[in-house]
């Protein structure tokens, strides 16, 4: 058993990620490249809003008190949230602040990254020992599929499209691998959680991200990244320079009404 | 000729018209005029409530704004469809809205500046084009009138929950409920103006409504969804920014204030207040998705290249 | 006498162009075309800064109360500011919300037409009955001039340099235009001022402006755009959608810790 | 020869060697690896401090924060205009910047995640940096010691600046004490070892020292930092994060606890938080301000012609 606050703050690890990818991808609503997609992001990034809002209610539930959905995704700074530092990159790509043109091949390429990782993870997850997030992790694991189906036509698009779109998805692929490497390197929560049946063991879901990956590179004729030495830190609320700009975005309304139920 | 007589009596006997059909020219032109119109309104109004998804302050708000959104994108989708039946390809559609030729519902040049708005646009402008599209459900042409069946079911149920929206600020705190009245009052006028030119002025109307494409005056329509709108006002406690409206018993109708009809023009004409903004966006969009599009084309010719060289 | 009130409402009219002007110059920090123009930049920023700052000490101090600088640049939402629609808009020019890059031509032209309104508007403001605000004009004036000397000099080096720098600078000229129509439309509040001799008759500085405007653009080949009917009413606090996002951004660390004092 | 030995005879007296003075190239290089490498720093520099200016929370804080960083790239310009003294373009330095040949300081890798970083920055990265500092103020290449003793002045502003900031902060409210302790147990490593491997380590030291650019060691610097920081972080009422700290009575200086050499050379390596953002920030800066660079250049050519048609 692990106890109850650690507990909960596994499943906020989990919540935070879906979230601000679901920000980012709800950036491009009315920006997309053609309708349709505009569609598809919208519906993947309200799929990943409903797993972190399913998330949220069951870690609230365990936590008590005056925690609920909302507290946990406008009341917390910075340093409270502990999604991937991948996530909260903007849709432009991997630079420090400042507003740049959103690039298509770095939200595909980074929607194919994440849902391939999530599969992995969801798969697992629903046969957690907590029968709340096993339930939560069935419901998003067919989203996964669908999210991973998407991402990949597309990267294989770019990837054996035109130059110009080969040069985009090997520049995404390349920028993103070394921001993956947090996803499984575990530190103490994780193996807290997986050795009480919670969680998952977090490195082991690299072997089959990826063989996934590589074949996804491979039928998108892209190179796969050399491993780098990077790793971020994001699950453990240490951020990049971009959190704080979303958060204060997202968190402006609310946090300027604090009494306010809307 | 034979033709026209079977177009005529179609119409008559109240008989779709469908793709295959013949129709008049003027019938066809008119309809791809109107139902791109449409389309593109839906494209361009994802701009200002897309504007305050990442916003939204809860996230069950949060999820209703997003597909709503995402139905409004919908229905350029069918409209779009529905345009292509009568011949004409969505690049030209498409490229029609970016040259600023092609005209999107003027409502949409309004900017969406606080939470309440996203209340007032489903409440109050999906309210009207509601107004404006259940008697086009009816429309003489099949593809368009089974479109608008289905977008006025969805846009009937973003209507109740923009009010429910407002309802919920309005019994909220005191600063939510003034955001709401602060909205009500920047978007009444706009929406009222959105039926169109009183009957008189109206151009297009005699033709499109003997053609059975539209059904009922701009200015009835009006009447209409003011009569509506009142009492949901009222029951939400916020006050209508017009001092001329009251109950005629006689008519059986509320009266109205004058419309600043300059208001409508000049927007209409382009300089509303976000006329320019809208269209550079749509035409940014399409610009930096230019690259997507050729990419997706090139991998599509490849794949059949290579289908034909395995066969 | 024009009543405190409305003397208070006029200054901040006054101090809220520059700082929002500001903001956007500021946001070029380190991201500018050349190292040179990040430093210019960044001094008429804080040149800026402190215009509006003077201004909105001298307003606090009229208002009483807990009125104070931080007070009218933190605690004010959209429809309390101020500002000019155009100095709200992103650098990365016309259009609705979105990351987008920024564009140099944009910000140059805008500064431009801001500055040369400036040294119109402090020359005679520095002859303002408020004895006060009289002051703060002559030194703003002094920065005024050297605002627009720079910003002239890239306007011509952009319209008489290459066909893309000419495209771009036109583009902006067209783009920025419609938006100064607002700057020269009195309404109740500019009346009163300049009947009291606070402030100025401002479609009086139309001319004058439109001679040094149309000079510039003669010098830069660039065509001066056609008069629009378009008027946008920032200064009456009925601003675009973009304000928004930068007062989320700009008042997101104060808002969140009200009682602090840094 | 002559020209060594008239050159070595300058170094050993204390003279300056000034740009027409005949130089070692391993001299030349060394200086211009050396002096370029500090003029990135401050460019560099300026993304994590300019990253907070639009959220200052005062406008006193703005102003002094935008001050600071503008004069971090004047830095940056003495500091390229010193190099190019030695025969090497801007082009060809920023250049090597940009393809990732030329290092900047690591520190400028880490992120300012929030506004006691502004503090800490200037307090310990801008102390840290003037302890390096200062000794060059007396390097033997004359432009390099000038512009070395305009920028420490600058500097020492900046850190003054800075720890009244952190002062501030703990007098404060408690959120605003835990944001600078926060704040500080991020920086104090990465910032203790900015004064580089320890001298056993140290590649460039033995020769820079004999040629008069470097005077202190690494180790003796880093410690003079460390005895000078402690006092006024206990001042502050903050912890530093070694448990190994403390007063050493017998050296006359503190003990510090081992140093992660391996995140060090990580972060030189290319790997640390913020190497590939920083880097990208500056090439895309670059790219984007290619069309100003050349309409400038365009600009200026079409004058000298039509100034010497004139002529």
């Amino acid at each position: 058993m692990i106890p109850r606050e650690r507990h909960v703050e596994y499943l906020l690890r989990l919540a935070d990620s879906p979230l601000v990818l679901s920000h980012r991808l709800s950036e491009w609503c009315g920006h997309g490249p053609v309708l349709e997609e505009d569609l598809a992001l919208a519906n993947i990034a309200l799929d990943l809003l409903g797993q972190a809002r399913l998330l949220y209610q069951h870690a609230a539930a365990l936590a008590g008190g005056d925690a609920s959905e909302d507290r946990y995704a406008y009341f917390r700074g910075v340093p409270e949230f502990r999604n991937f530092t991948m996530l909260e990159l903007p849709n432009s790509g991997v630079a420090s602040a400042g507003a740049a043109d959103p690039d298509y091949a770095f939200t595909i390429v980074r929607n194919a990254m994440y849902s391939a990782w999530a599969l992995e993870l969801w798969e697992r997850l629903s046969r957690s020992a907590d029968a709340g997030l096993a339930a939560i992790a069935a419901k998003s694991l067919k989203e996964a599929r669908y999210h991973l189906e998407h991402a990949s036509d597309w990267t294989i698009r770019f990837g054996d499209g035109t130059d110009a779109s080969h040069a985009r998805a090997q520049r995404a692929l390349d920028s993103l691998a070394p921001y993956a490497n947090e996803w499984f390197a575990a530190d103490a929560l994780d193996d807290e959680a997986a050795a009480s049946g919670l969680g998952v063991d977090c490195a082991a879901l690299r072997g089959p991200w990826l063989v996934r990956m590589r074949a996804l590179a491979e039928e998108a004729t892209l190179r796969w990244p050399e491993d780098s030495a990077f790793l971020s830190t994001g699950k453990r609320g240490l951020h990049g320079e971009h959190l704080g700009y979303l958060l204060a975005e997202m968190q402006s309304l609310a946090r300027a009404h604090p009494e306010a139920t809307w | 000729p034979a033709r026209q007589q079977a177009f005529d009596s179609a119409i008559e006997a109240g008989r779709k018209i469908e793709p295959q059909d013949w129709m008049p020219e003027a019938y066809r032109r008119t309809l791809v005029r109107q139902i791109s119109q449409h389309a593109h309104s839906e494209v361009v109004g994802m701009l200002p409530e897309g504007n305050w998804i990442t916003r939204a302050p809860s996230l069950r708000r949060k999820a209703i704004l997003l597909a709503k959104v995402q139905d409004e994108g919908g229905h350029g989708l069918y409209l779009y469809s529905a345009a292509e039946t009568l011949g004409v390809s969505r690049d030209e559609l498409v490229e029609a809205l970016l040259s600023g030729k092609a005209k999107y519902s003027s409502i949409f040049n309004y900017p969406a500046l606080g939470w309440a708005d996203m209340g007032c646009i489903g409440w109050l402008v999906d309210g009207a084009a509601i107004m404006n599209q259940i008697p086009l459900c009816r429309c003489s042409y099949g593809p368009y009138a089974r479109a608008m069946i289905r977008i006025c079911k969805e846009e009937s149920f973003h209507q109740r929950q923009g009010y429910e929206l407002m309802l919920a600020l309005c019994r909220g705190t005191a600063a939510q409920k003034a955001m709401a009245q602060e909205a009500l009052d920047r978007w009444w006028w706009p929406v009222v103006m959105m039926f169109g030119p009183s009957d008189a002025e109206s151009v297009h109307s005699a033709q499109t409504m003997k053609w059975g494409i539209k059904r009922i005056s701009n200015d009835d329509l009006r009447q209409k969804f003011i009569d509506a709108t009142v009492p949901q006002a009222e029951l939400l406690g916020l006050e209508i920014p017009d001092p001329h409206l009251k109950w005629n018993a006689e008519r059986g109708h509320y009266d109205h204030g004058p419309i600043d009809w300059s208001e409508f023009w000049r927007v209409v004409d382009g300089d509303g207040p976000c006329n320019r903004e809208r269209l550079e966006t749509r035409r940014r969009a399409h610009a930096n998705g230019a690259w997507v599009r050729e990419a997706a084309l090139a991998h599509a010719r490849k794949r059949a290249r290579r289908a034909r060289q395995a066969a």
